[in-house]
Formats: structure tokens, C-alpha cells, sequence
């Protein structure tokens, strides 16, 4: 029902805000920066409209390379920390109550109260040379020199993984705990155990978490930086990294834009893939 | 009773169950016997432990004491998903991602029935409630009289032993549960099988069962068949739950037989039925008769047969068809006293502010040592 | 009133900042930054946003020319008794742009080796680096002056090649697949000087490319490890100050130049960021061991070598840029 | 698999053995930065060197403790600010949207609304190189057009409210919304049947209802412009917030009055989650 | 009819109110006017357009055709919170973030009472509830039936000149709704408000009101009191809806004067009274017999008297109590009557299997055109 009859006037007022948002601050950035895309220094001061600066992502090995590694190592953050945080949002949602339940849920967004430059620092104290896991292994006698941790793939995973937790555990836990122990139950009483309920009633019920999880996680590490720059080290190459470059060591903001363009197109992609895939929609994954 | 015999004419058997809860005993050394394929209810108010006695029963608490046996096989230690009882839970518990059809065939495919033969079952019972054409359909396309159907649907067709049923018709609207109270009484007597039945809701455990056991504080105060419990309660608390009830309180000031006089704390002197222990001189007693045993008149000559009488002035009447009742004040102390009106139609012209004559037999006061405190039950005034 | 100044770690130190807000009350408030971080920053903003920048004198006039990031220097309102007069000289001509001038020089010094004599002491030049000695206890950037200083190293003469596109990119070509051989050997590559300094200190790394004052403070620590001026020479940069095209408040940054300038402040510099300035006469009054430190790493000859690098004609970068984005890329083996 | 389900010992016990490792690794890498605020060392690293206050309040370099390190301080500032003004604006927005998209229908109602969840999935660094780039050429457009400076909308800490604004206001919309879905109206309906004019029945109805989401909103979208790195970076001038100020300390080699800082910033966040669980579980406003 | 009038004896008066939704006719020229300090019930099947009526009284749905005359005003164009009704909602919406007093508080202090009296207010309202204590309580609190009497005093407070009620027991639980029934009407006999109170439950309009209007398809089939519409229903929809029954379709075989021989589609003969129009011959017409109007008998003698007379046999007992009832399996055909149990408890010992002689009356057997297609009502069988 309408209360009163909220006039047009109304409803422009109540709009303004989102259109001025959205456009100014989303839509039409976007197409500024794929104008500027589109546009090639071909001299010093000289510019035209060209797709050369994409073409340079297709023709240069190195940012495709680049950008294929980012992808996969965001999909594979996505999937381990789905992995890992699905019996634990399980655990929380279902199998604990009342204090000690908030208590550890809590306990999962710390990280995320904390920022990630904080976090990233901590994991490189431990995982130096020099650092605790190193040292450590050594006075146990485990190693006999000391082991570097850091500046490899695996650490940028357990980086990844570790900031990416809370996103994935959040929706899990919320979508977990809709669902009510009488299903579960109904589940075990007609017969099944624990893996098919689980395959059966659990899973299909926590899929819109489970997506919106992922999508989350997959984008927040897609577009992450400060993880794979620190964590990563000489091997690293984020493609966020390579726009960060473009417009920060080499000034060549059109380069940058175009970019940032293919990973938007590209991250795009990959999550609609996904939605088709469990058949969700993004209104009612993240809505 | 029946315990150690190898065919037992018991679909299932508890003795002396207990469960607790930290301090709190919610189920106290029950047992009982259910005979194969009958409608057994467990009624009792809010918080009495009849969901912590069924979940025992599926397995999905321990007891504490006590042993539960199905078929002559005792459940301790039996997983849920092991044992011969199926459960149609409070809410229902229907699968919503699945569709109404994979809801009924879920049961069978845990047993690994060859896919042709679940098709086949899950129609033959989607034919017998009556709801052939159901099977494709999304759960939340069903009304609520539908999705109670085909949640028993889903149990049925596994063919448990025993079906237990947790307050199922709690979520329907008052039409619908008029109407599946008579449908769930007639599904049960066309499987056959055996039902366990708890609600709050004592028409409903009369309406459907061959016995009832009326529950409180964790034990059960009788057992008994529908009949028994209304005319013949053996204690305070089963004749104020079961049926509506006028109730007064009082003393009891001398007794002949078992015939009692009391003295009530609004001021009147009662003659009734002294039922059980606690009814002897000076003993509180609460006194019960029901509505439908009032006995009215313009005069109090009529009356004259009747061991209690009173006046008192119509307050309000409650007309509702063939299911009329007045109410009834009484003058010496302003309580109130329910009366249904008789069928006849002889008091139909009764109104608001008019005087009247009651009475009604010592056998239909019925006189129980009163319970202990809070427990109130059903009584209308 | 404050003065927002981008510069280097360590050039403006908190003591000269408390002694400049007694005198002029203008508060200083600093921005850490290196050269392409203070050209892109620049050009972010269009050149507003800070009040005096400090790049080295090579990477003025490109930029200028690109983005028009900076505005000419007032040479009147510049007290020029204050400078080294052949380094003032010298940073005009580099600066120099359609007869303007950008830059004034502030504060010099090398690129050159840091080696712990005792476990790299083989280590005399860029390319030793990737030798089997050190392997896993390297470290340097990923920046032009690596690529500058393995090219001289090799036996090739970039600065020569500045003004020929396709000899440079051959040069950066050759300096690419040294750079992707030597990758296994690098554990890793440095981006501030205190991280190099902690990466040195905990024995993580014994040999790098780096800044002299690095190698000059850590001698002061651990006498096995200091500075030396590579076989191929020392890299020489001077940076500068420039008034950025957009600077709001351009008579603080004025003052602060004539300020730094003078001799004890500039010594007060020189012990906080480890290099000497373009003062004249602030050398009377640098510490002692300093100079000693100096003096051991650049014997006169090497001093001879010192390559200073000549103003980077714009577009040479974009060369740069994608060399050492493949070797950062490259898988090490 | 719940309580209700009997499960085998062994089972449970490797189950909590899985949640514990899972919260040490949780835990573990900010116990560490916490404990080495207190090494009595140069650089935050084994070996332990003793204990020491000096990261928090000695005043002389090198040994700078985070009281008295300007460029801290000052980034905190600076962070608190920017935080401050995202905060406010994402809720003002986010409440006008939860609104919007609750109570009204309109053309392309649905295109706004997957619009407006856009920010979640566009990298951060695109929001800030995009914003950037557009308020480049707007600045340069108006300049040559008209001859205007606009200042403001060059970098620095308004882009940088604007930048995390774009984005933060999906959130809070996000959390507004849900709860004003669960607002039944009936309650609106009522204060306007007791008198109340449609103003005043949202004022003194709808917004107390919606008080837990609105602080809830506020202490994630305080929090989330608090650390945000990826769109700040291609959009801060001069003055840094505390990210970006430790960033460029981590980069250039850390004193341990990085964690020094970082366990202050612990405690705060944790006595500000604290705050927003007691407000989601206050009575009464389920 | 008052219309025009200065001083109005009706405190609503609605004429040729009409409300479309689209193409679709929710509620369809309707006239009534309610009486001052009446219980005023209006009752119907669900979407009979109840809820948009309401809405039109109380100002949150301007009609499309029609006056709202409220003690002689006008309502059109007059805005919910300036209108001299207050409404209380199914699920009461109290405000969950203010206290009990300051829910009872919020009408007064729109209206600018100052601050000391609002609060004597509020507490004489308490007490007139007989919750005195409850002010300083959060909602959550209370109980249901407490809340619903918070949210009547919420309202009454404010002295409105009719309060609408849109089934507000809806939320309660069976017993609790009992109990309120009786409360709601003596407190608006001791307010002396206007009520308008909507339900679908015939038994709450019954008990409660002084006048009922049956609504359906949106408009009022018939108005008047509940004995009215128990005993003379003018419709088949009224004689359905309202109480249960027995419902026989057929045709009109033959009349004579009232009274009608319908050939009933299961193959029965009966003879009934013809109401209205459309008992003629050949016409298709519904017959309505109440559970209580049928007479049992072990021997078909005894209901020699009665014009229509069957045999049958018991399928199933449905005891409850006092208000038990039986269910006959009708041979001829299969179907099903549905058969009050005198109270007299004659009849006690019934079961299931036995052979019964069933008959009532020719004026307890009521004949109507048959209804349009789907609709249906509330009868047991
Ligand atoms: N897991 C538990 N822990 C502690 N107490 C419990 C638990 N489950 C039930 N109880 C308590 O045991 C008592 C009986 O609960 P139960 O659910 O069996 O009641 P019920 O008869 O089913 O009531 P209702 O009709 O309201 O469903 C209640 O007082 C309840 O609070
Ligand atoms: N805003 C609306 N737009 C379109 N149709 C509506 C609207 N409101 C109600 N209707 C329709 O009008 C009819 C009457 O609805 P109303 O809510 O008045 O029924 P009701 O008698 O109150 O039913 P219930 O007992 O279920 O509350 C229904 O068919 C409903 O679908
Ligand atoms: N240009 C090099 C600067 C070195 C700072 N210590
Ligand atoms: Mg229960
Ligand atoms: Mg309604």
C-alpha cells in the first residue's frame, strides 16, 4: 500500500541520491575510463583512438600470463577457502548454541576488524626467513637451516585464504543457520546419513551463500594488492598490480584504464559463469 | 509387560523413560504401551515434555533412564536413520528444494529401491491422499492442508512401524484443522499403521484417538480412550485439561460415602463427587462440572431433584449455533458460571440481564484434591 | 601555514623540521615518495597537492615535457651563494626546458653495491650478483637504475644509447635475459631502503644494489658489511627540488630551500638521510666517520667512474616499464 | 551433524580438533604483531630482544614509539576524518535507498538495484582508477571551458571520501534494506491511525526500528574506510590515511611502532564490534 | 436513510461504497450503517474484500465510488491520522521499540495532550484493562492475550468514535481465543466505543456481535443478528457459511407452497423448505441441514414423524466432549452426514460399524438456489 500518495516529487527526492551515486560515481567513470582506453599515446603528447592499448594485453605475453595467473589463483583461493570454511560456518551455525556460538562467530570476523595491512604484517613476521615458523621448526629440530616462507605462491594463498575467511564464513553461517534443524532431521529420520543429507538437503539449502560467498571472495582477491605485493615477492605478479604500474611507475594511464577494463570484463565473466552455473542471480545472492 | 516375548502385540513399548535437562526433569519415568496400528495420542499443556518423549522415541535425544522397544527390539544406541519410526515434524520439514514427488521418494532412496519401483510407490501414494497429480510440484506451490498431507505421504510410504506426529495440525488455520482432523483419523485407519500423536489441543486428542495419555510435568496423569478421560478423570489436572469446565475451589467441610460437601472460597456450599485420595474433612479440594451438566430454569421448583442449586442473573449469552452457552453470575459473590444451552432451544430467547435457576446432579460435581499451585487447565470461567 | 613537501626518507629529518617552524612557524608536512611515485602523484593531481617536490634531476625534464607537472623556478627568489656552483650549473642544463629551468639541486649520491665482505666478498660489480656465491642472498630493484647499472656492467653504455630508441631497446633487451637468469638468485627485490637495511641486518641478504648511505649506515653497525662503488661505476643521481605547476604555497617552499641550504642545516641533512648536499661549505660541518666512509667506498678513481645519469628523454620509460614488468613476471628457475 | 543426531566420538573429536587449528590460524598472525609491539628491537622480528614500552611512548628517534610519531598521528587523523564523512554518507544514502527500493516501485527499478550492487564485485582499484580518471578530465575539461579551478576534485581526501563512498554505500544500503524488508508496515500504518503524520510516524517508527541496522551499517562502513587500501591509494594527495601511511612504513622498512600501532587498532576494532553485537542483540528490537 | 440529518443515531454510515483493484471489483456498492455503541461484525470468507472495507473506514484506501459518513462528517479526502477512528491491526503492530505505556501514550502525544495528563491517562486505560502494572513492561513481555489488549487500549485511549478490529484474535492460539471472545465483548460494553471488528471465523461474529454482515465477493449477502443468521439464513452462501452443516446438491423434483422435493445428485430423495427465489422446478438448488437438526434412531419407527428419513452406518465417532458427533456413511451413495450427539448422552455408546436411522424435519432441511460454481462455505462433510 501507498502511504498517502507520495507524490513524484517525492520519489525524485528519494532517487537523487542513488542516481548522483551511481552516475557520477560509477556509470559514468566507467565510461570515461573506456574512452580513455581507447585512446594510444602514439608520441609524446600525441594521442588517437585506437584499441592498440588492448591489443598490447593480447599481444604481450606477459599480461595475459599475468592476468591468467591472477584468475586461477583467485579461483583456487575461492574454492580452498570454501573448503575450509564450510565446516566451520557448520560448526558455528549448527552445531553450537547460544554464548559459545556468538562467541566463535565473533571470533571469525577479527580478522576483519583489523585491517589488512595488519594482517598481511603478521603473517610476514611469521613467515620470514627469520621469522617465528621458521625459527621455530629449527629449535625443534624439524630443519636444520632456516626456511624461507614468504614470496612464494602457497603463501600468497594462505594470505588470500586468510582475508577472504570472513566473507565466506558470514553468508555460510547466515544461510546455515536459516536452515532449521528439522530438516536435518527429517533428513536422518527417512533414512539418510550423514553425507547425503549433507549433499541432499544441506547443501542445496546453503547454495545462495555459498555463491555469494564465493563471488565475494573471488572478486575481493581478484582485485586484491596489498596480499599478493606483500605476501608475494619477487615472483608475484598480480594483474592489479600491473594496473597499479601503469598508472603509478609508468604513468601511462591509458594503458592502466584499459586494463582495469579486461579485468572488470573478465572478473565479470568468470561470475557470471559461476551464477549460471549453481543457477543463482546476483540480486539474490548479494541482495 | 509384554518385554522378552518375541511377537508382541505391541507396536512399541517404553518403561520407565527419563530424560533431564541439567536439573531439570522434563520426561519422569514414563512407560507405556502402544498396540499395533492404533492412534495413540499424548496430550498435555506447553512445556509437559511430550516433544522431548517423541524425540526419544525417533532417536534424536538419549534417554536418560528407562528402555524404549519397537517390535520387540529395544532402540537404545539405534541412530535415527536406523530405526523403524518415521516422524512428521511440527513444521513439516518438507524439503523445499526438492520437488513434491523427490520429497516422498527420499525416504526410499536411502534404502536403495531401484528407481522404477520408487516411481511407482511415490504415485500409489500420492494417489492415496488423494493428491494424484501432485508430484512435479514446487513444495511452496501446495496449500497447507496439501504439504500436511504429503509430509505423512513421505513417512507413510517408507512403511515405519510407528509415525510419530508432533503437534502437525499446530500451523493450520481453524477450517483446515476442523477438516484434517477427521482426514488424519481416516489415513490412519487406511494404512493401518501405527500413530503417535502429540498435541496441546484436547479436542484434537478426542476427535482421532483410540487412547490417550494425558501428560504433565513430565508423567503421564492417565491414560485412557477418549470417553474414559472426559466422563471419568482421575485427577484435577485431566478434568480441568480435558473438555471445558467449571471450576471452584474450596474446603471440604464433611463427607458421607463418597459423596463430599465443600465449602467453596467464593462463599457457596457444593455437594459433588469425591474422586481419589484427598477429599477427607479439611482437605482443599477444586470442585468440576461441566457446562453441558448445568441444568436450566425459569423456576427453581423444576430444580428440585438437582443436589446443588443456585440463582443468578444472565450476564452474557454466547450465541454460536447448536454450540450456545450463557454466562452466568452468581449473586452472592459475583462469579461467574458457564452454562451451554440445551439443544432444544427451549432457552434460545435468553438474554443478557435476565434472571435464571441452575442446578446439577453430585455426580456430575466431580471433587479432586486440589493441584498443586499454578496448574490451572481448561475451565472457561 | 604549512608546506607540503614530497621527497625522499630522510630528507627532511624531524629536527631541521622544528628548526624551520621556529623560524618561519610553517609547519612541514611530508610525504615519503621516490621518483616515479612523485611524477605520477603529480600527474595525478595535475600538479597541485604539494608545495616543492624533490626528483632526481634525469626525470624532470621528460615529465615536464609529457604532463607539465611543474612550474619554472624563480632563480631570483634562490640565495645562489648557498650551492655547489658546478652542481647548480650542471642540475639547470638537465633541467632546462623550452629555456626554462625546473630543478635546483638539493642532495647527490651513488647506486653502487652493498656486500657483507665476509660472505660475498667476491662481489665487486652488478653482475656478480648472479653468481653462484650469493645465490638466494640477493637483493635489488626492480627499477631503471638496475637496469642502467647491469647494462654497464655488461660492457654496453646505455646513456650513450639515450637519444637511439632501437639500440636502447636492444640494450634493455640484452639486460632482460641477464635479469631473468639472475631471478633465482634474488630473494628479493627491495622498494624501500630501511626494508633493504632489515633484509641485510637479519643476514637474509649479503649482497644488493643499492644506495651508498644504506651501505655507509650498516657499516656503523656490522663492520663486514658496507658500501662499494661497482668495478663498472657508481650510478650518479642528484635530486633536485621543483615547484609543482600547481604549488599553493610557493614562498614557504622558497624559504625552505634557502633554509636547508645553509650549511649546518644541510649537515644536519646529510647525517639524517646519509648523503651529502650540493651546500656549499657543509662539508666542514658532516661527521668525520662519514667522510671516512666515503672515502674508503670511492677511492679517486672510482670516483672518476661515477656515471651520472643524463636527463631520460621522454618514451624511454615505456621501454623500461615493459623490461622490467617481463622479468618481474618471469618465473625464477 | 546437529546435537540431535547421535555422532561417534571420534568423529566429534576430530571435527573440534579442525575448529581449533582453524582459530589458531585465525588467530595467530595478529597475536604476533600484537606481541612483537613489546620487542625491544629495531625491527619487528625474532630475535626477542625484551620487553619493551618504547614503541608506544618514547619520542626520539629511531626508537619512535606511536604517540609521538607525527606522521601516525597524523595519518590517524586523517583516517578518522575520512571515516567520519564516509560513515555519515553511505548511511544517508544507504537509508534513502533502503526506501527507495522497499517502498516504491518505479521504471528500472530492477536495473538500479543490480546497479547499485555493482561496487561489491568491482575491484576496488578500478573504483579508484576510474573515479580518478573522470575527475581528472572533469577538472581539466572545466578548467579549459571555463577557467574554474575545481580544487577539490583533484586527488586528495575528498575523492578519497567520494572513492570509499562509492562503494560502502552498497553495503550499508545492503544491511538497511534488510532490516526495513522486515519492518512490517502495518506498525507505519498504525502511528498514522493514531495521528501521527507520515513524517513523524518514520521518525518516531521507522528509524528507532531501524537504530540496530543504522549502527550496525555505521560501524562496518566506519570500519571498512578505516582500512581500505586498494581505492584510497589511486586517490590520496598529501594528506595519507593510516593504511596508506603504513604502507609506505612496511614498504620502507618497519620500526616495531608499526605494531604497535596495528595493536591499537585491534582494540579499537574490537571494542567497536563489541558495541555493534551488543546493538544487533539488544532486546526488544528483533 | 439518516443522511442529511444534523445529529445522526448511526456513528458510520457508508453508502454505495466501491473499491476496483484494476480490473477487479474488491468490494462493490456497499451500504450499511452501524448504530452508535454497537458490536458491528463483519464476517466472510478469506479475500471477500473484509481487510479493503476496513481500510476504506480508516483512511489508508480512498474509495472509487461511495461516501464514508463517520457521525454525520464526511471521510473523503480526509487523511488517516485526522480521522476520528482508530484501527487494530491482525497482528496488533504495537511498537516494539517503546514500553506498554508509551505505546498507549503515542496517540495522545500526536495529539499534543500534555505530558502530566498523558500520563493519567495512559494508567486509568491500564487499569480499565486490568493490566495496571504492565505500563513500565517491553512489548515482548506479554503475553498474547495481553498485547492484544494493549494495542484495544492503544486505541480506545484516544476516544475515537469507532474503533475497527481486523481479526485481531487471528494471531491467538485455540484456547486463548476462547477466553478473548468474552473479554473483547465486555470491554466494548464497558467502553461504550463503536466496534467494527472483521473476522472469518463465524463463531467469534456469533458469540460477539450485535449485528453481523456475511460478506462475500464484496458485498454483504446478509446483515443481522447472529440468531438471524444461524437459524434464517436468506442465502445458500449465508446457510453454509455461518455454523456447520450438511449440504446435498440437486433438483427440484416438485413444490408445493414452500415446500420443495429435491432429487439430490447422490441419488436421495429429500423434501426441505425453498428460500427465495430459484426453488422452482427443475431448478438446481443446494439443501442445508444442520448436525444438531438431525434426529438418531436405533429403529426407523421412532422418526415416523420426520419427512425425511435415511439409514445408515457409523463411520466414525468423532467424540469430543460434549460437542461430539458422528459421522454416517450414507448406503445408497457413499456420502457422508455429519450428526450432532444429543447431549443426553443417549447415544454415548456408539461405534464405529454400526447401523443407524438418521431424520429431520422439512423446516430444518433448507432449500436455496444453487451458489455460482466454486464457492463453498463451512460445511462438515
Ligand atoms: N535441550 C533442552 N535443554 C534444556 N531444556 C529443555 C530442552 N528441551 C526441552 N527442554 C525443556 O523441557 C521441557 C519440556 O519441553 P518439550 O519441548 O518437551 O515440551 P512440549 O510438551 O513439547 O511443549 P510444547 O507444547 O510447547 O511444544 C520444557 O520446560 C523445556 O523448556
Ligand atoms: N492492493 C491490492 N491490489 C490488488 N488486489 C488487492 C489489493 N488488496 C487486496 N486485493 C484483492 O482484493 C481482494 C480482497 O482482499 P482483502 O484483503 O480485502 O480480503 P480479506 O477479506 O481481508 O481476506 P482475508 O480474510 O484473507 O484477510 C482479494 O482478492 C485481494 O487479492
Ligand atoms: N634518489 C635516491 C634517494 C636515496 C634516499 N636515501
Ligand atoms: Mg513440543
Ligand atoms: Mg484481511
Amino acid at each position: 500500500m501507498k502511504l498517502g500518495n507520495s507524490s513524484k516529487l517525492g520519489l525524485l527526492l528519494l532517487m537523487a541520491p542513488l542516481l548522483i551515486w551511481l552516475f557520477a560515481l560509477i556509470l559514468l567513470p566507467h565510461v570515461d575510463m573506456f574512452f580513455l582506453s581507447i585512446r594510444e599515446k602514439v608520441a609524446p603528447r600525441v594521442y588517437q583512438t585506437s584499441m592498440a592499448n588492448y591489443m598490447e594485453f593480447f599481444n604481450e605475453p606477459l599480461y595475459w600470463n599475468t592476468f591468467a595467473r591472477t584468475a586461477v589463483m583467485s579461483i583456487l583461493t575461492t574454492a580452498i577457502t570454501l573448503l575450509i570454511a564450510f565446516p566451520i560456518s557448520y560448526y558455528i551455525a549448527k552445531m553450537l548454541k547460544g554464548r559459545m556460538k556468538a562467541f566463535l562467530f565473533v571470533l571469525c570476523l577479527l580478522p576483519f576488524w583489523v585491517s589488512e595491512l595488519v594482517r598481511t604484517f603478521g603473517w610476514m613476521i611469521l613467515l620470514r626467513e627469520t621469522g617465528i615458523v621458521s625459527s621455530t621448526l629449527q629449535w625443534m629440530g624439524v630443519v636444520d637451516g632456516p626456511i624461507e616462507f614468504l614470496y612464494t605462491d602457497a603463501t600468497i594463498l594462505v594470505g588470500l585464504v586468510y582475508s577472504s575467511m570472513l566473507f565466506m564464513v558470514v553468508p555460510l553461517v547466515s544461510t546455515l543457520e536459516s536452515l532449521d534443524d528439522s530438516y536435518i532431521e527429517a533428513g536422518y529420520d527417512l533414512g539418510g546419513n550423514g553425507f547425503t543429507v549433507l549433499r541432499e538437503v544441506v547443501i542445496p539449502h546453503a547454495m545462495p551463500g555459498i555463491v555469494s560467498g564465493c563471488i565475494v571472495v573471488f572478486m575481493l582477491s581478484l582485485g586484491n594488492y596489498l596480499t599478493p605485493v606483500l605476501l608475494g615477492g619477487k615472483d608475484s605478479l598480480w594483474f592489479t598490480e600491473q594496473i597499479y604500474a601503469q598508472f603509478i611507475t609508468r604513468f601511462n594511464w591509458e594503458q592502466g584504464a584499459a586494463f582495469g577494463f579486461l579485468l572488470l570484463i573478465l572478473s565479470s565473466l568468470i561470475v557470471w559463469a559461476g551464477l549460471k552455473l549453481s543457477r543463482q542471480t546476483l540480486s539474490e545472492t548479494m541482495g | 509387560m509384554a518385554n522378552g516375548a518375541d511377537v508382541s502385540e505391541f507396536d512399541l513399548e517404553c518403561s520407565n523413560l527419563t530424560k533431564r535437562f541439567g536439573g531439570f526433569t522434563a520426561v519422569n519415568n514414563i512407560s507405556f504401551n502402544i498396540p499395533n496400528g492404533s492412534f495413540f495420542s499424548i496430550l498435555g499443556p506447553s512445556g509437559c515434555g511430550k516433544t522431548t518423549l517423541l524425540r526419544m522415541l525417533a532417536g534424536f535425544l538419549e534417554p536418560d533412564e528407562g528402555d524404549i522397544r519397537i517390535k520387540n527390539r529395544s532402540m537404545l544406541g539405534v541412530p535415527p536413520n536406523k530405526r523403524p519410526v518415521n516422524m512428521v515434524f511440527q513444521h513439516l520439514a518438507l524439503f523445499p528444494m526438492m520437488t513434491v514427488a523427490e520429497n516422498i521418494a527420499y525416504g526410499l532412496k536411502r534404502q536403495g529401491v531401484p528407481k522404477a519401483e520408487i516411481a511407482v510407490k511415490v504415485q500409489s501414494a500420492l494417489d492415496r491422499i488423494n493428491l494424484p497429480d501432485a508430484g512435479p510440484k514446487r513444495v511452496d506451490q501446495l496449500s497447507g492442508g496439501q504439504k500436511q498431507r504429503i509430509a505423512i505421504a513421505r513417512c507413510l510410504v517408507l512403511d515405519p512401524d510407528v509415525l510419530l506426529l508432533d503437534e502437525p495440525l499446530g500451523a493450520l488455520d481453524l477450517k483446515l484443522r476442523e477438516h484434517m482432523k477427521v482426514e488424519l483419523k481416516q489415513l490412519q485407519s487406511q494404512f493401518g499403521t501405527t500413530f503417535v500423536y502429540i498435541t496441546h489441543d484436547q479436542s484434537e486428542a478426542l476427535v482421532m484417538s483410540d487412547q490417550v495419555a494425558v501428560m504433565n510435568n513430565g508423567v503421564f496423569e492417565q491414560v485412557g480412550d477418549p470417553q474414559d478421560l472426559y466422563y471419568n478423570p482421575k485427577t484435577a489436572f485431566v478434568a480441568g485439561f480435558v473438555g471445558d469446565t467449571n471450576r471452584w475451589k474450596g474446603v471440604v467441610k464433611a463427607t458421607s460415602g463418597s459423596e463430599v460437601q465443600v465449602a467453596t472460597d467464593d462463599g457457596l456450599t457444593l455437594t459433588a463427587t469425591g474422586i481419589g485420595q484427598g477429599c477427607k474433612t479439611g482437605d482443599a479440594v477444586d470442585i468440576f462440572v461441566r457446562p453441558e451438566s448445568v441444568a436450566l430454569s425459569r423456576s427453581a421448583d423444576a430444580l428440585s431433584g438437582m443436589e446443588n442449586r443456585l440463582a443468578g442473573q444472565v450476564k452474557n449469552v454466547l450465541f454460536n449455533g447448536a454450540n450456545s452457552r450463557i454466562l452466568v453470575q452468581d449473586p452472592t459473590n459475583g462469579g461467574e458460571i458457564m452454562v451451554t444451552l440445551p439443544q432444544t432451544g427451549e432457552f434460545n430467547d435468553l438474554r443478557a440481564g435476565q434472571d435464571l435457576h441452575l442446578g446439577w446432579k453430585l455426580s456430575q460435581a466431580k471433587c479432586f484434591a486440589q493441584e498443586a499451585g499454578k496448574a490451572s487447565g481448561a475451565e472457561v470461567a | 601555514e604549512t608546506l607540503r613537501l614530497l621527497t625522499w626518507g630522510g630528507y627532511a629529518p624531524e629536527n631541521v623540521i622544528e628548526l624551520f617552524q621556529k623560524e618561519t612557524g610553517i609547519e612541514v608536512e611530508v610525504t615519503k615518495s621516490n621518483n616515479e611515485d612523485m611524477i605520477s602523484k603529480l600527474r595525478a593531481t595535475g600538479g597541485s597537492g604539494f608545495d616543492l617536490a624533490q626528483p632526481s634531476q634525469d626525470r624532470i625534464a621528460g615529465a615536464q615535457f609529457e604532463h607539465e607537472i611543474y612550474k619554472p623556478i624563480d632563480l631570483s627568489k634562490i640565495n645562489a651563494d648557498l650551492f655547489i656552483a658546478s652542481m647548480m650549473d650542471g642540475t639547470k642544463k638537465n633541467t632546462t626546458v623550452d629555456g626554462k629551468v625546473y630543478g635546483v639541486p638539493h642532495i647527490w649520491g651513488t647506486s653502487g653495491l652493498i656486500v657483507n665482505r665476509k660472505e660475498a666478498g667476491s662481489i665487486a660489480d652488478y653482475t656478480d650478483l648472479c653468481s653462484e656465491a650469493v645465490a638466494g642472498k640477493v637483493s635489488y630493484r626492480l627499477k631503471r637504475p638496475t637496469l642502467i647499472g647491469f647494462a654497464f656492467s655488461m660492457g654496453m653504455d646505455p646513456f650513450a644509447a639515450y637519444d637511439d630508441t632501437a639500440k636502447y631497446s636492444e640494450i634493455m633487451g640484452k639486460v632482460e635475459e641477464k635479469l631473468i637468469d639472475c631471478k633465482s638468485n634474488v630473494k628479493s627485490y627491495w622498494s624501500g631502503g630501511d626494508a633493504l637495511m632489515n633484509l641485510i641486518r637479519s643476514g637474509e641478504v649479503t649482497a644488493a644494489m643499492a644506495w651508498d648511505t644504506g651501505g655507509w649506515k650498516l657499516n656503523q653497525e656490522n663492520a663486514d658489511v658496507t658500501f662499494v662503488a661497482p668495478k663498472s661505476g657508481a650510478l650518479g643521481w642528484i635530486d633536485t627540488f621543483a615547484l609543482p605547476a600547481k604549488t599553493k604555497n610557493e614562498e614557504a617552499a622558497y624559504k625552505w630551500i634557502n633554509f636547508v641550504m645553509q650549511p649546518k642545516i644541510a649537515a644536519m641533512i646529510t647525517a639524517s638521510a646519509g648523503n651529502f648536499t650540493a651546500s656549499k661549505g657543509a662539508d666542514e660541518f658532516a661527521e668525520p666517520a662519514l667522510k671516512k666512509q666515503f672515502q674508503d667506498s670511492f677511492p679517486p678513481e672510482a670516483i672518476d667512474n661515477i656515471k651520472w645519469y643524463p636527463p631520460v628523454p621522454a618514451g624511454l620509460e615505456d621501454i623500461e616499464g615493459k623490461v622490467l614488468d617481463r622479468v618481474k613476471a618471469a618465473q625464477s628457475n | 551433524m546437529i546435537s540431535s543426531i547421535p555422532q561417534s566420538r571420534t568423529f566429534r573429536g576430530i571435527y573440534a580438533a579442525y575448529v581449533s587449528l582453524f582459530f589458531i590460524y585465525l588467530v595467530v598472525p595478529l597475536v604476533v604483531v600484537a606481541v612483537f609491539a613489546f620487542n625491544d628491537s629495531l625491527f619487528p622480528s625474532l630475535p626477542w630482544k625484551g620487553f619493551t614500552l618504547d614503541w608506544f611512548f618514547n619520542d626520539t628517534e629511531p626508537r619512535l614509539g606511536v604517540f609521538h610519531d607525527r606522521g601516525i598521528l597524523k595519518g590517524v587523523g586523517v583516517s578518522l576524518f575520512v571515516a567520519f564523512w564516509v560513515t555519515v554518507l553511505s548511511l544517508f544514502v544507504g537509508t534513502c535507498n533502503a526506501f527507495l527500493f522497499e517502498r516504491n516501485s518505479f521504471p528500472f527499478k530492477n536495473v538500479l538495484y543490480v546497479m547499485a550492487l555493482l561496487p561489491l564485485v568491482i575491484p576496488g582499484i578500478i573504483l579508484g582508477i576510474s573515479i580518478l580518471v573522470f575527475s581528472n578530465s572533469l577538472v581539466n575539461g572545466v578548467e579549459d571551458l571555463l577557467g574554474w579551478e575545481l580544487e577539490f576534485l583533484r586527488p586528495g581526501l575528498v575523492l578519497v571520501i567520494l572513492g570509499q563512498f562509492s562503494f560502502i554505500t552498497t553495503i550499508s544500503t545492503l544491511v538497511i534494506s534488510a532490516r526495513l524488508r522486515k519492518f512490517d508496515l502495518s506498525l507505519e500504518e498504525a502511528a498514522l491511525n493514531l495521528g501521527a503524520s507520515k513524517m513523524t510516524a518514520v521518525w518516531t517508527i521507522t528509524i528507532p526500528y531501524l537504530k540496530p541496522a543504522l549502527v550496525g551499517a555505521g560501524i562496518v562502513a566506519f570500519l571498512m574506510s578505516f582500512e581500505n587500501f586498494n581505492t584510497t591509494l589511486m586517490l590520496v594527495a598529501s594528506d595519507s590515511p593510516l593504511t596508506i601511511t603504513m604502507f609506505d612504513r612496511l614498504r620502507e622498512g618497519s620500526t616495531p611502532a608499526l605494531n604497535a600501532i596495528s595493536l591499537l587498532l585491534m582494540i579499537v576494532s574490537a571494542i567497536l564490534a563489541f558495541i555493534s553485537i551488543l546493538v544487533q542483540r539488544e532486546k526488544g528490537v528483533k
